[in-house]
């Protein structure tokens, strides 16, 4: 049975109020589009978790979706910082914002957890850190095999995971190629997995090359055809990161009326990606990949 | 005399502190500069890692950020952050990792996460990222920073990414290794003493007096017997810098002194 | 600097007595070559690793090498048992072996823990078998999130690990595809790397598909060019599996008479692999592999 | 009547037990018979997954190894074990693993071992494999074993792989799911009382008796109140087995009853 739905369909489904929701991708391959359908549907109290909240958490802040956050770098990649985050946490607008603070591994080894069913991994950093101080879920078990104490962090499993990647087929088999970041990790810790893609493909076209399916069928409940989906972040082999939105964003977002504004054109004006799509004009054929194929190579036996 | 910026010397400096065959774990601006700089210069055998997953890249383009797709495309290797973390970083295969940072302390601990008091901050910085476990477990670690009171107080007001702690044996006492190496600022460049593992200013860019980095450092820093001055980048690394690495002066022209 | 050599000297210069070594490839790629050319340098003493000690293992113990083994299933895949590794354990001939033992889940996580550099890994595997009564090295830990106990196994850290792959440059930046096994984990986990690979192959070629690197130069020792190298097993898109020697190899191994014939004729006679694939023939091109090839991906940007 | 070996019978009675939609822990043999048997018929949307990575297969040809290159090509997905054991066994996605052994006791209780003493071993079997974790972390465990006094034990020599241990709560009490649900001989298959969890006949395959059965099991087994006659495969099933999955009859043929 096919999972293929708009993105419409898969976020009023499998995402709801006082969820725990992770939009992962590092730098590469951000949901945008997913996080502007969570914006129109207008979800509440979420509490969202990311490695880099980057733009996409940004915009659900300063649009009220967001409680809490679970995050280990929070900032504009290359521009900045985070502006409605920076309002959230420094001034409580538009309304305060908890959060839980990690580093890159923390998370990374959270998602791996919650991925295994195991309660906790151990790792060797964090010895004179001041983050175990401030966050209590950091904790320490003692090595069964020398006096060594290591310090853990506990699993995270989130309600809903939504990843974007280059192609899926309707039963969500997801291929990713260049930055892979924790997105397997964090869609097999997750309840509910949703998957936009670039490109809707055929089971022999997955089959063809089974070493790069991240993320199998089994735990998909959700495809979404989503071209363009992931701008302004980039998608390897599809389209560059649009930087210029990345530096305009730091404008748009520093006054709560610039970002209505944008709001109000991007996301709410618009019904859905494919408006947004179209609004984009020629910025799409602009940041167009060049093509640099791969070596294939040989699955036969 | 070669006209170069503050930057570029920087660069140059840092860039000094790699071997050939050095693994080295690469940021975006100075330390990309200084990675790609040496590459080029004395150690072709280095190998870039980004915390993004990449592993020997040949970047075509500066990378913007250290997801950059300039730095997947061509590269020798991409792989899971899991595994930047777990086999590369941890497993100790990092020879130096760069690291920067909104302070950084007498003992070498950076801050990166607040200005104030974490709970009701002045200042919310962007955290951690990796910073923390880069100085935790990298083998070395090599520190650029502005000069001045608010970006070298005495003790950071949250230790993020940890060097030396309160100094002498706590850092080992941890049971950490590594730890930083080198500070380099716009006007000097400091090494941590053996004992004390507190900063000393060991060299000083053309033009700054001792003098002035007291007046811009927040508290008596000591001052090696053998100070000497950091060389200026040579007419070669200039040109390379500004003509291959930063032709657009992304990261460096603006920032010329 | 190459680290392109002959499997001679890869063998001489980075297998020592006493040793704790690896040879992994889970069915696939089974560095037969390299095993081999640990027996004629007569290696003794060696405590081997491996989850499925398979025909590679059984000749070593046979000939002479081993002193322990670590391992989780020791059989002739889809053939019946080891006969030299049971005349080992059962009747001490040729000399007694020591054991080790766990399953695959407990080696994997042996090899990972080697790998990251952690002291141990836990699993919520264990409860309830007499594996953890006869082997001490199994210990719990209790989680510091609540009040359940896990099993745990301690890192594996090897002296060196052999994997064969299907290609490499000299560097040692290592492609696979197929069956991975725990080959990255493994080389990861060792001081040492030893990879022989079907196809030497110029960086560009790695390059050029980046995500398919199992294991990067960086640790890399020795690079052996040594086609047909892990015959009788197979390579993914290369040959197959020679499963007319895996049920030879039953009646081969019943006897240490019939076993010293073959070590002669196939191993101690020859004086590397070159010989060992020209003995081969006509079998070579009945194991070919046919012709799959991949959809190729699109790394540009 | 049809015509059809018991081995055909118990591949068929063990593909039933299969549901569209399971993700399923394959083994070679009788389980990937029965895996592929109820994918033809009446499970199409049903997932296998081979311990060494293959997920998703359509081998072309009757796999000789759970590491055969067939079950690669066309698969949906190849991953490493780490994954297959962390992500997929230990993670709950599993419905069905397929075990086998040496013995298998009165509780379920699997040894692929030894027989005898472990120190002193009379015979020295291959041991887990990945076993003992399917018998721990699947959602349910479907057992084949031939039936007789020697494999069928009131108590094996070694556990390698937890059934429900000494019965009743034993298994809850560690903390273990899941846990055997049907075990499929030569003869019958048998089901576990709910309270005590001791295998307890549940059906007769064609011309077998109680009366057979008891003298061919280690003890006193119980029979259900409302024991059956094992439904014989359909000429369809049959006719599958030996056409399509087992043409030169290499797993099942030479056993042909």
């Amino acid at each position: 049975m096919t999972k293929l739905m708009t993105m419409k369909d898969a976020v009023a489904r499998f995402v709801r109020d006082a969820d725990l929701v992770v939009m992962e991708g590092f730098t590469h391959l951000i949901p945008f589009a997913a996080g502007h359908e969570i914006i129109r549907q207008r979800r509440r109290d979420l509490t969202l978790a990311r490695l880099t909240p980057d733009l996409i958490y940004d915009q659900l802040i300063a649009a009220g979706c967001v409680r809490k956050m679970i995050f280990s770098w929070a900032g504009n990649p290359g521009v900045g910082p985070l502006h409605a985050f920076r309002r959230a946490v420094e001034q409580g607008r538009p309304h305060p914002l908890e959060i839980e603070e990690y580093t890159h591994f923390g998370m990374v080894l959270r998602f791996m957890a919650g991925a295994s069913d195991l309660p906790f991994l151990p790792t060797r950093n964090y010895p004179g850190t001041d983050l175990t101080r401030v966050n209590p879920a950091f904790k320490k078990v003692r090595s069964p095999y020398s006096d060594e104490e290591l310090w853990c962090v506990p699993a995270l499993r989130p309600d809903v995971t939504i990843v974007h990647a280059q192609r899926a087929d309707t039963d969500g088999n997801t291929q990713i190629w260049g930055l892979y970041g924790v997105q397997k990790e964090a869609a097999f810790a997750s309840r509910r997995v949703i998957v936009s893609v670039e490109e809707v493909v055929e089971p022999s076209v997955i089959r063809s090359d089974p070493n790069r399916t991240l993320i199998p069928g089994v735990i998909v409940s959700a495809v979404v055809h989503e071209p363009f989906g992931a701008h302004p972040s980039f998608v390897q082999g599809a389209y560059d990161r649009d930087n210029d939105f990345y530096v305009k964003w730091d404008a748009i977002s520093r006054d709560e009326a610039t970002f209505k504004t944008y709001l109000d054109d991007w996301v709410y004006g618009l019904d859905d990606r494919a408006a947004y799509t179209g609004k984009m004009g020629a910025r799409r054929g602009e940041l167009q990949a060049d093509r640099q194929m791969c070596a294939p190579v040989n699955y036969g036996f | 005399m070669t006209d170069y910026t503050t930057s570029e010397l920087m660069v140059s400096r840092a860039a000094k502190e790699l071997k050939n065959g050095d693994v080295v774990f690469v940021g975006i601006g100075v330390p990309s500069l200084a990675v790609n700089l040496a590459h080029r210069m004395h150690a072709p055998g280095l190998c870039m890692i980004y915390e993004s997953g990449a592993v020997g890249c040949v970047p075509k383009r500066l990378p913007i950020s250290i997801g950059d797709p300039c730095l997947v495309t061509g590269s020798l290797a991409v792989v899971p952050m899991l595994d930047v973390f777990n086999l590369y970083l941890q497993r100790g295969l990092i020879d130096v990792g760069f690291l920067g940072g909104a302070q950084v302390d007498r003992f070498g601990n950076i801050n990166s996460t607040v200005i104030g008091d974490y709970g009701k901050p002045k200042v919310r910085l962007p955290g951690s990222g990796g910073a923390c476990e880069i100085a935790a477990l990298a083998k070395k670690v090599v520190i650029t920073i502005a000069n001045s009171k608010r970006t070298l107080p005495e003790r950071v007001d949250f230790v993020t990414s940890p060097g030396y702690l309160r100094g002498g044996r706590e850092r080992e006492s941890l049971g950490l290794k590594g730890g930083p190496e080198l500070v380099i600022t716009d006007m000097g460049v400091y090494r941590f003493d053996r004992d004390s593992r507190e900063m000393v200013l060991a060299s000083l860019h053309p033009g700054f007096t001792v003098q002035t980095i007291k007046e811009n450092t927040g508290w008596d820093v000591k001052v090696a017997e053998n100070l000497t001055t950091t060389p200026p980048p040579t007419a070669d690394e200039t040109r390379i810098i500004r003509e291959e690495l930063d032709p657009q002066g992304v990261f460096l022209r603006s920032k010329a002194g």
